[in-house]
């Protein structure tokens, strides 16, 4: 019998050849078809369908065993196996829908958003092309290293479409912030590899590992530093405090990468990462606490970076962080719970909820993001204003995006996010720190809600403050709202997978999963008091902004209204002075070091080298100089000559 | 195939007929240009040949393979020996292919054509020679020839202070040579009488070499290696190389970073290792520092630089330290890494020197401040410049990522922790690179030189570039292809020091 | 004890020779120091006859004396008359 | 007793030759026709020693009691060398002298010259020695300064006679103690008589130690007896200055090697290390003045007296195979050095200046010319596989090997000296070769060289080069020498 | 019989006035002359040696070192006329165009 599987391999192959076939090929061939750009939709509607087929059948355990894998030798050297190959589980599939689903789309959109950019888009849609492959591939892997492999694709692709206006000037600079600060967390990655490399007898497979957790043959503390160097990894691509300051710079780039970015691929990666490793995670309760601390500490910064931002973008992207926080601390918590009762929990199967409802509405969000941007050619939020009028599609969805990432019931975000906290609360009881954790939390969901709806009000809501903006402001192309309406459907509903078997079907093994009814769930769920608290949180945080933003009865201008005040609201726009401080490590103290080992290896290195040969030609015109031209001078120094040598041979006879 | 047909020394005559011919052709430029690249061209057939018939499943430990040994100086012991091992093998197929490509990439050089197509054929016969010679009298022999053609290349075509920067890389050069020599022949002395007839062969000496006093090892050892760090080069020797660099005309360059250097550290591993497994294993902390300095170094040195060239040389200086670091793990893994690193940095380095001569050819300067926004202009220089960068900095899927992350795994493997030193500075290489391409390609056009007359890469230039790239894919992707050479003869060189 | 005239003798002989010699060295002229060269050959010839070799003896009287020193006196004649002089000695 | 004088007969020829060569010029006028009496004479001699090389030697010289001369494999082989060096001394002469006036006495004295330098070859008596290196000398002096209206060729050959004549009698006077000490003037004679005195503190040994050093140092040129030959080798006539770097300069050694690894190998202990430092502060100072020097003949000749220290390293180890390998350098070295003051002549005969500068863009000039030249200096330099490389790498490693007797450890400073010393000297050498090859010169107009003198620097370029390919044959003639002459050392 | 000694005396003082004269005098042919003097002084070193040891080779080698000089002393004469010709002197502290 066939399975759907068994194609999997196809599926980052597909969009690897839309990036050959669009990138090599030259622009004359794709002139009539929007420079590659529906090709690049060809490639990854078969890729997303193929993706679905497969993730239909892990699923729903059409495949059996459940665990599909495939594994091609790429490099033996003795003592060490590298392979290759394709390793689909439920996490793997849930993956593949989000990320290939959500391409798919963004690819759709883009044939709308980027339509003015003429030659230069064969160069996007071949990036976007090697980006979905490279993020297909990366949830395809079969073992670490071959997921490192992807991962820095990942990487690169990104540095590629954050810069992709690169002859702006704080383009580049962005992707290059993109590009090392996210090398930093790689490097950390490698270093867990490493561990995980030797200690687990040269093999990385994913099958090899989780199975035999028990053959780590350095020990728990050593287990668990390579964990925390693996979890290194997903900070730096996931944009974790304290390597998260490239994430809003990365806005530099075009929206439709951003959505991408943010929702389907890269930033998703660091979690998909983490998630991947529970097996082994859950076996290092430390490294599980520091996840949740920083993803605690994200979630809150990030939400307060995003408090006051004019620019539509990186309120965006401030969010993402905190969001991403969120799924981190889901998934720190479920594993530290896990290790110390063994119990079953909400906190991976939450995390990746979230993963996944994110996905939807941060799409959405951003496309919307993209499509106001494209109307109004401006992402200064001030500068906008009762756009509802003219967007009446786009001001809809991204409302809707709005009340789901706020976490209102029924939208989407309200489920995960609940989840996510309630599991945070619970494990308080463990460890009190937890309640920490769940009041940050709690003050993350009440920002996050204050903070969107700011967008949402100063953007369409209201009366238009500038003019000429809104004059020219138009609805999008249908190629760019029927994504955004499809997304919308989405992140309005896709929080009903709760009552579908999501949770069963997406927990690892280990955590033997009980089903649960969907009366069972929503029992569950509105029984607690911690579900109100934070519903009336983002409430709170909708009121807030509706009183300050769409009604003017408390004036924004209240917070830069006092020294003190307005030197927080500096702080915050100046992002907690992180890109100072990163500026301040790159230019003055790498830099300086550089200079300084420069100017040794020319100075003194070479110095030296250089010397030699000054003090040598010196010495020859020193000595030179002794050759007087006088014969007689020569003879004296012959007989100078004999004498010291009878000297010499007197004074230390047979011995010299 | 060729059991008894004398290939390697086919390998060797071509090139050298070629070089005489070429020579020859005299002011007949196109003539010269043709010769060479036939002749090139021939060269890197026969070494493709070899390779296709190069048995992977000979059993460990095997002689080298196409062995040819004839008398020379019988009296001395000095032979004409030559055989290759799956480590020289690629190096052997690494040289043959980068001659041809530089000569493809030298198109249009003018100025006294066939004296620079010729000293390209001649520097082939030496590098083709080092890499297979297993006598230690021919091995140097070969060794020194090198120095010649890469004078010459460097002194007549060379940048605007030349003359300082060939003299220096020649005498520099060749006073690490000597002090080779001096060890060889203490070794030759030495071994000479445990053997009990003279002898250079690498193996014959290899064989005796551990019953030899440990203190005159030692001194052995050290004067060898430093010939041999020298060449690859390590710092603090290393000085004559950004010099070198900056001057050589690119073909220059791209042989001289490509080839030259992999001739230290395969005297290290074919010579230091193989012969001196003891002093290796005492001396083990101290290589693997010295490579490790050099890593960071190298790479700090690199940011500091606005010569694109000089900057790109100063990698050079770091990814042979990884090359070095990886041989100082002494395993399996780190050795056969190190290997793989010196075909990968070969590969690499040929592409950035090439695009570095590019933008001095159609810019003007290399300058980095100079330059600025010139990705529209020259797309196609801007991407192979990036996709080399991009290898360069250990990119996955391109062939340097294989090298360093199998070299920093033995690393972790043997100097634990230490580990983070070196890959550390895998962030400050992507620093530099990125740097240098947001200042470079990136960002507005610059208005600091005259930009309306840029071309993009000529089809000589292309398509030696393409094929680089295309192998770099190729062998980042499926790197079984050059592993499953090199790992049979690994084991053989460590035999000693396990 | 008789006295050593042999050696009486010598000694005059070796003294004649070593002032001889000096004064080779002192003479102001040319043609000076060339008569004076001959004069320690003469007694080096005659240190020849204390050794019993008076072949040898014979030999550097007519060689040196005979031939040397007249060649020199010649080759110093020959030239100008500013050599005489004793070169830049003054 | 009737004397067997087959020995003699090489060095006879020669004299006959050159004793008839004025005479010739009574018939043929032309320097080219008296250039190839020459030329036959010498061949022919070349006959004699080859016939005796391939026959067997004859008997000694002398007689049994005063062995004066002995033709063996050493003698021959020098012998050999010397005939070669003034046969593209000879050759190059043919053209370079053709404007000057005594034509055939040039000729003569080259011959005579030869001949003398076969004597100390071949001597083995103190006596023969000195006569040889006076033949030698006595002709050499003239032939510096054959150029009579040169004013540098009159003041060279003046300082080459005081220095010489003074080194000459500090030799004699030398050899005079010696004999007093010993008794004897034969070489081996010398050396048992002076092993059987077992006195270790003799002051008259030491002198004459000494004094012997200085007179057959001035010969090599080791510092600090050096400071003539840069004078000498640029003031005289660019063949000569070939023949005194390549003929005379090898006839020092070859006296050197006689008086002091045989006659005073007994001594050995007073003086190797006085002959390695002095072989260290040659190879040193000569390489370090040629640095900077701007005339061509004075940078080959301070050259040569780097090459000097490095020859001179066998008599510091005073080894079987350190003689071995500087007899070899001292072959190679003549056809390298004679080889680049041929160049010279050759380039200075078409009017080409003797200052480096003038040399810039020689190689668009005189290809081939330029390209000898390069080979010539690189083979100086001792870059692989030319000859001047084989032989480099014996010394050095000769004194590697040495160094792991007991107590000799200090030998290998000399090796690594060396190696410094040869890297410094690169420097100048390829300073020339980028001159040649690298600069551009004011003029591209192409320089033709005349057939005679190409042949000449042929001769040298074919040694440089075959002996580099197939060092064996020569390494070989070089081993049988060295053990000819000192079968003692180990 | 005069005891050994004062001959080698007699010679090393000789040798020793020649050497001084070679470094000090500026005159060509005062210096060639005492050259002379110092093969002179070793000469006499030869035959008081063979005298005195019954050895005849060092009378054959005074022999030979005086032709030998002979035959020096006419080269040298020539070759210092020779300077006075191209050079208008014979003072050796005026002839060092061949210097450094």
């Amino acid at each position: 019998m066939m399975y759907w599987s068994e194609l999997a391999w196809l599926i980052p192959i597909i969009p690897l050849i839309s990036f050959v076939v669009v990138g090599f090929l030259g622009n004359k061939a794709f002139k009539r078809i929007e420079n590659g750009g529906y090709f690049a939709i060809l490639m990854a509607a078969v890729a997303c369908f193929l993706s679905l087929m497969v993730a239909f059948e892990i699923l729903t355990g059409g495949y059996p065993g459940g665990t599909f894998i495939q594994s091609m030798n790429w490099m033996t050297v003795p003592g060490f196996t590298f392979n290759m190959g394709i390793y689909i589980d439920t996490l793997t599939a849930l993956m593949l829908i989000v990320v290939s689903f959500i391409s798919t789309l963004v690819v759709i959109y883009s044939v709308g958003y980027m339509h003015e950019e003429g030659e230069k888009k064969r160069r996007y849609y071949a990036e976007i092309s090697l980006f979905i492959c490279a993020m297909l591939g990366l949830v395809l892997s079969s073992n670490f290293l071959q997921m490192f492999i992807f991962w820095e694709i990942v990487g690169l692709c990104s540095y590629l479409l954050i810069g992709f206006w690169n002859t702006k000037p704080s383009a580049a600079s962005a992707a290059k912030k993109a590009f090392l600060v996210t090398r930093i967390g790689d490097i950390m990655f490698m270093l867990g590899l490493f561990i995980f490399f030797v200690w687990f007898q040269g093999n990385l497979d994913f099958s090899y590992i989780f199975n035999n957790v028990d053959a780590f043959l350095g020990g728990n503390d050593l287990l668990t530093l390579g964990t925390f160097f693996i979890f290194g990894g997903a900070i730096g691509k996931s944009a974790q405090f304290p390597l998260h300051d490239w994430l809003p710079d990365a806005m530099e780039g075009p929206t439709t990468v951003s959505a991408l970015i943010h929702a389907a691929t890269m930033v998703k990666a660091g979690v998909y990462l983490v998630a991947r490793t529970y097996p082994v995670m859950v076996e290092t309760p430390n490294t599980m606490l520091i996840i949740a601390i920083i993803g605690g500490i994200t979630a809150l910064m990030a939400a307060t970076m995003a408090l006051n931002n004019p620019n539509i973008k990186r309120v965006l992207a401030y969010s993402t962080i905190s969001q991403l926080g969120y799924m981190f601390l889901a998934l720190g918590t479920g594993g530290y719970l896990f290790f110390h009762t063994q119990e079953t929990n909400a906190g991976f199967m939450s995390g990746m909820f979230h993963l996944m409802n994110h996905a939807f509405f941060k799409a959405l969000l951003f496309l919307s993001a993209g499509a106001v941007i494209h109307a109004v050619h401006t992402e200064d939020m001030r500068l906008m204003g009762g756009l509802s009028k003219k967007l009446k599609i786009t001001s809809l969805v991204m409302l809707i995006g709005c009340i789901s990432i706020a976490g209102i019931p029924p939208l989407s975000g309200f489920w995960s996010k609940d989840e996510i906290l309630a599991v945070v609360f619970e494990t308080g009881a463990e460890n009190p720190l937890f309640y920490v954790l769940y009041i940050m939390g709690i003050l993350t969901a009440f920002m996050t809600a204050f903070y969107m709806f700011r967008l949402w009000y100063m953007t369409f809501a209201g009366e238009p403050r500038d003019h000429h903006v809104y004059d020219h402001a138009h609805e999008s192309p249908k190629v760019m709202w029927v994504p955004l309406a499809i997304l919308a459907a989405l992140a309005f509903g896709s929080g009903f997978a709760l009552f579908f078997g999501f949770s069963e079907a997406i927990q690892p093994t280990m955590f033997h999963p009980h089903a649960e009814t969907w009366t069972q769930i929503l029992e569950i769920v509105f029984t607690d008091v911690l579900t109100y608290l934070s519903i009336i949180a983002a409430v709170l945080g909708i009121f807030l902004a509706y009183l300050m933003y769409r009604k003017r009865s408390i004036n924004p201008d209240v917070f830069v209204a006092t020294p003190a005040r307005r030197k927080i609201y500096g702080l915050l726009l100046a992002r907690y002075g992180f890109t100072a401080a990163y500026d301040w490590i790159g230019l003055k103290v790498v830099y300086g070091v550089a200079k300084a080992v420069d100017w040794f290896d020319r100075k003194v290195i070479d110095g030296i080298v250089n010397g030699f040969a000054i003090v040598t030609i010196k010495v020859g015109n020193i000595v030179r100089r002794g050759q007087t031209g006088f014969v007689q001078s020569y003879a004296a120094l012959v007989v100078a000559g004999v004498s010291i040598i009878v000297i010499l041979l007197f004074l230390f006879g047979g011995v010299i | 195939m060729f059991e008894n047909f004398p290939i390697l020394s086919l390998l060797l005559i071509v090139p050298l007929i070629g070089s005489m011919m070429t020579f020859a052709a005299g002011k007949h430029a196109k003539a010269a240009r043709y010769l060479a690249l036939v002749f090139s061209g021939i060269t890197l057939v026969i070494a493709t040949l070899i390779i296709m018939n190069f048995s992977l499943s000979a059993p460990l430990g095997t002689e080298f393979q196409f062995d040819e040994a004839y008398d020379w100086v019988p009296m001395l012991g000095i032979s004409y020996h030559l055989g290759v091992d799956g480590i020289s093998m690629l190096m052997v197929f690494l040289s043959a292919l980068l001659v041809f490509l530089a000569i493809l990439f030298s198109w249009d050089v003018e100025e006294r054509t066939s004296s620079y197509m010729g000293l390209m054929l001649l520097l082939d016969v030496g590098v083709l020679g080092v890499f297979t010679a297993l006598d230690y009298f021919l091995f140097y022999i070969f060794w020194e020839v090198v120095l010649i053609p890469m004078y010459f290349l460097i002194a007549i075509w060379g940048g605007p202070s030349r003359a300082y920067a060939s003299i220096k890389f020649f005498i520099y050069t060749h006073v690490a040579s000597l002090f080779m020599l001096l060890g060889i022949f203490a070794l030759y002395f030495t071994a000479s009488p445990l053997l009990g007839a003279p002898s250079f062969d690498m193996i014959e000496i290899a064989s005796v070499s551990g019953d030899i006093g440990h203190a005159l090892q030692l001194i052995i050892y050290a004067a060898l290696f430093f010939g041999f760090i020298v060449k690859m080069p390590m710092v603090p020797f290393h000085t004559w190389l950004p010099d070198a660099h900056v001057q050589a005309p690119t073909a220059g360059s791209v042989l001289l970073a490509g080839l030259l250097l992999k001739m230290g550290s395969y005297g290290i591993i074919r010579i230091c290792v193989f012969t001196f497994p003891d002093i290796t294993v005492e001396a083990q902390v101290l290589i693997a520092i010295i490579g490790v300095l050099s890593i960071v170094y190298g790479a700090f040195a690199c940011l500091a630089q606005t010569d694109l060239k000089k900057m790109v040389a100063y990698s050079s200086i770091s990814h042979m330290g990884i090359v070095l670091l990886g041989i100082a793990t002494l395993t399996d893994l780190g050795m056969a890494a190190a290997v793989f690193q010196m075909f990968a940095h070969g590969l690499i380095t040929a592409v950035l020197f090439m695009t570095c001569g590019m933008f001095q050819h159609k810019a003007g300067t290399r300058e980095i401040p100079l330059l600025g926004g010139l990705a529209p202009k020259v797309p196609v220089l801007s991407t192979v410049m990036m996709i080399g960068f991009m290898a360069s900095l250990g990119l996955p899927g391109l062939v340097g990522f294989v090298a360093e992350f199998s070299v920093f795994t033995a690393t972790y493997d043997f100097f634990d922790l230490w580990v983070i030193v070196p890959i550390a500075s895998v962030a400050l290489t992507a620093a530099y690179y990125i740097w240098a391409m947001q200042r470079s390609i990136f960002g507005s056009l610059t208005t600091k030189i005259d930009t309306e007359h840029i071309h993009d890469a000529y089809w000589f230039e292309t398509v030696p570039l393409a094929v680089l790239i295309g192998l770099i894919a190729l062998f980042g992707i499926y790197p079984r292809l050059v592993m499953d050479i090199i790992v049979p003869s690994i084991p053989r060189i460590l035999t000693g020091v396990i | 004890m008789p006295l050593p005239w042999d050696f009486i003798i010598f000694l005059f002989v070796a003294a004649v020779t070593i002032i001889a010699a000096l004064a080779v060295l002192w003479s102001k002229e040319i043609v000076r120091s060339v008569m004076w060269l001959t004069l320690a050959f003469l007694g080096v010839a005659f240190t020849y006859l204390f050794l019993g070799a008076e072949y040898l003896a014979i030999i550097q009287i007519t060689i040196y004396v005979g031939a040397v020193a007249v060649l020199m006196l010649f080759g110093i004649m020959l030239t100008k008359r500013r050599l005489l002089g004793g070169g830049r000695d003054e | 007793m009737a004397l067997d004088y087959s020995a003699l007969y090489p060095v006879l020829v020669m004299v006959i030759f050159a004793a008839a060569l004025p005479a010739v010029n009574l018939v043929a006028k032309s320097s080219r026709s008296l250039a190839g009496v020459s030329v036959v004479g010498i061949l022919s001699s070349m006959g004699f020693v080859i016939y005796y090389m391939l026959n067997g030697y004859p008997a000694m010289m002398g007689g049994e009691t005063v062995l004066l001369l002995r033709l063996d494999v050493f003698a021959a082989l020098f012998a050999l060398v010397f005939q070669f060096v003034a046969l593209y001394v000879v050759l190059a002469s043919a053209r370079y002298i053709e404007k000057d006036r005594h034509q055939a006495e040039y000729f003569s004295l080259i011959m005579l010259a030869t001949s003398g330098m076969i004597v100390v070859a071949m001597a083995v008596d103190l006596i023969s020695l000195f006569v040889g290196l006076e033949t030698a000398s006595l002709s050499s002096y003239a032939l510096v300064a054959f150029r009579k209206r040169d004013k540098r060729g009159a003041e060279a050959a003046v300082k080459y006679l005081v220095i010489g004549g003074m080194s000459s009698a500090l030799s004699l006077y030398g050899i005079s103690l010696l004999y007093g000490i010993t008794g004897t003037t034969n070489l081996e004679g010398i050396n048992s008589g002076l092993a059987a005195m077992s006195s270790g503190l003799n002051p008259a040994a030491w002198l004459a130690i000494a004094m012997l050093l200085a007179g057959f140092g001035f010969k090599v040129a080791i510092v600090p007896f050096h400071q003539w030959a840069p004078d000498v080798y640029e003031g005289a006539p660019t063949p000569i200055s070939g023949l005194l770097a390549a003929g005379s300069k090898k006839m020092g050694f070859v006296a050197m090697f006689k008086v002091f690894l045989v006659a005073l190998i007994a001594l050995k202990a007073d003086w190797q290390i006085l002959a390695a430092i002095l072989a260290i502060l040659t190879m040193t100072i000569g390489n370090v003045v040629a640095l900077q020097q701007t005339n061509i003949k004075r940078m080959l000749a301070y050259s040569s007296i780097g090459q000097a220290g490095y020859m001179i390293i066998a008599i510091a180890v005073a080894s079987q195979f350190a003689v071995e390998s500087s007899i070899f350098h001292i072959i190679t070295h003549a056809f390298m050095k004679g080889g680049a003051f041929m160049v010279v002549a050759a380039l200075s005969y078409v009017a080409l200046g003797e200052s480096i500068a003038d040399y810039k863009g020689l190689g668009r000039r005189a290809p081939l010319v330029a390209l000898s030249m390069g080979i010539f200096l690189f083979a100086l330099a001792g870059i692989p596989p030319l000859s001047g490389f084989w032989s480099k790498v014996f010394l050095f490693s000769s004194a590697i090997d040495a160094s792991q007797v007991v107590d000799q450890g200090w030998m290998v400073w000399l090796a690594i000296a060396g190696i410094l010393n040869s890297a410094l000297s690169l420097y100048y050498y390829a300073r020339v070769v980028k001159y040649m090859f690298v600069d551009d010169g004011p003029t591209t107009e192409r320089l033709k060289i005349p057939l005679s003198l190409s042949a000449a620097i042929a001769i040298c370029l074919v040694a440089t080069i075959a002996i580099g390919i197939w060092p064996e044959p020569v390494i070989d003639l070089c081993e049988q020498a060295a053990r000819a002459l000192v079968p003692l050392l180990g | 019989m005069i005891a050994i000694e004062y001959f080698i005396g007699l010679s090393a003082i000789l040798f020793i006035i020649g050497a001084v004269g070679v470094l000090t005098r500026k005159s060509a042919i005062v210096v060639l002359m005492c050259i002379e003097l110092m093969l002179n002084a070793a000469n006499i070193n030869f035959v008081a040696f063979s005298a005195y040891s019954g050895n005849m080779n060092g009378m054959v080698f005074a022999l030979v070192s005086i032709a030998i000089a002979a035959a020096e002393v006419a080269v040298g004469l020539a070759i210092v006329l020779n300077l006075y010709k191209a050079r208008d002197t014979i003072g050796l502290d005026e002839v060092n165009l061949l210097r450094w």
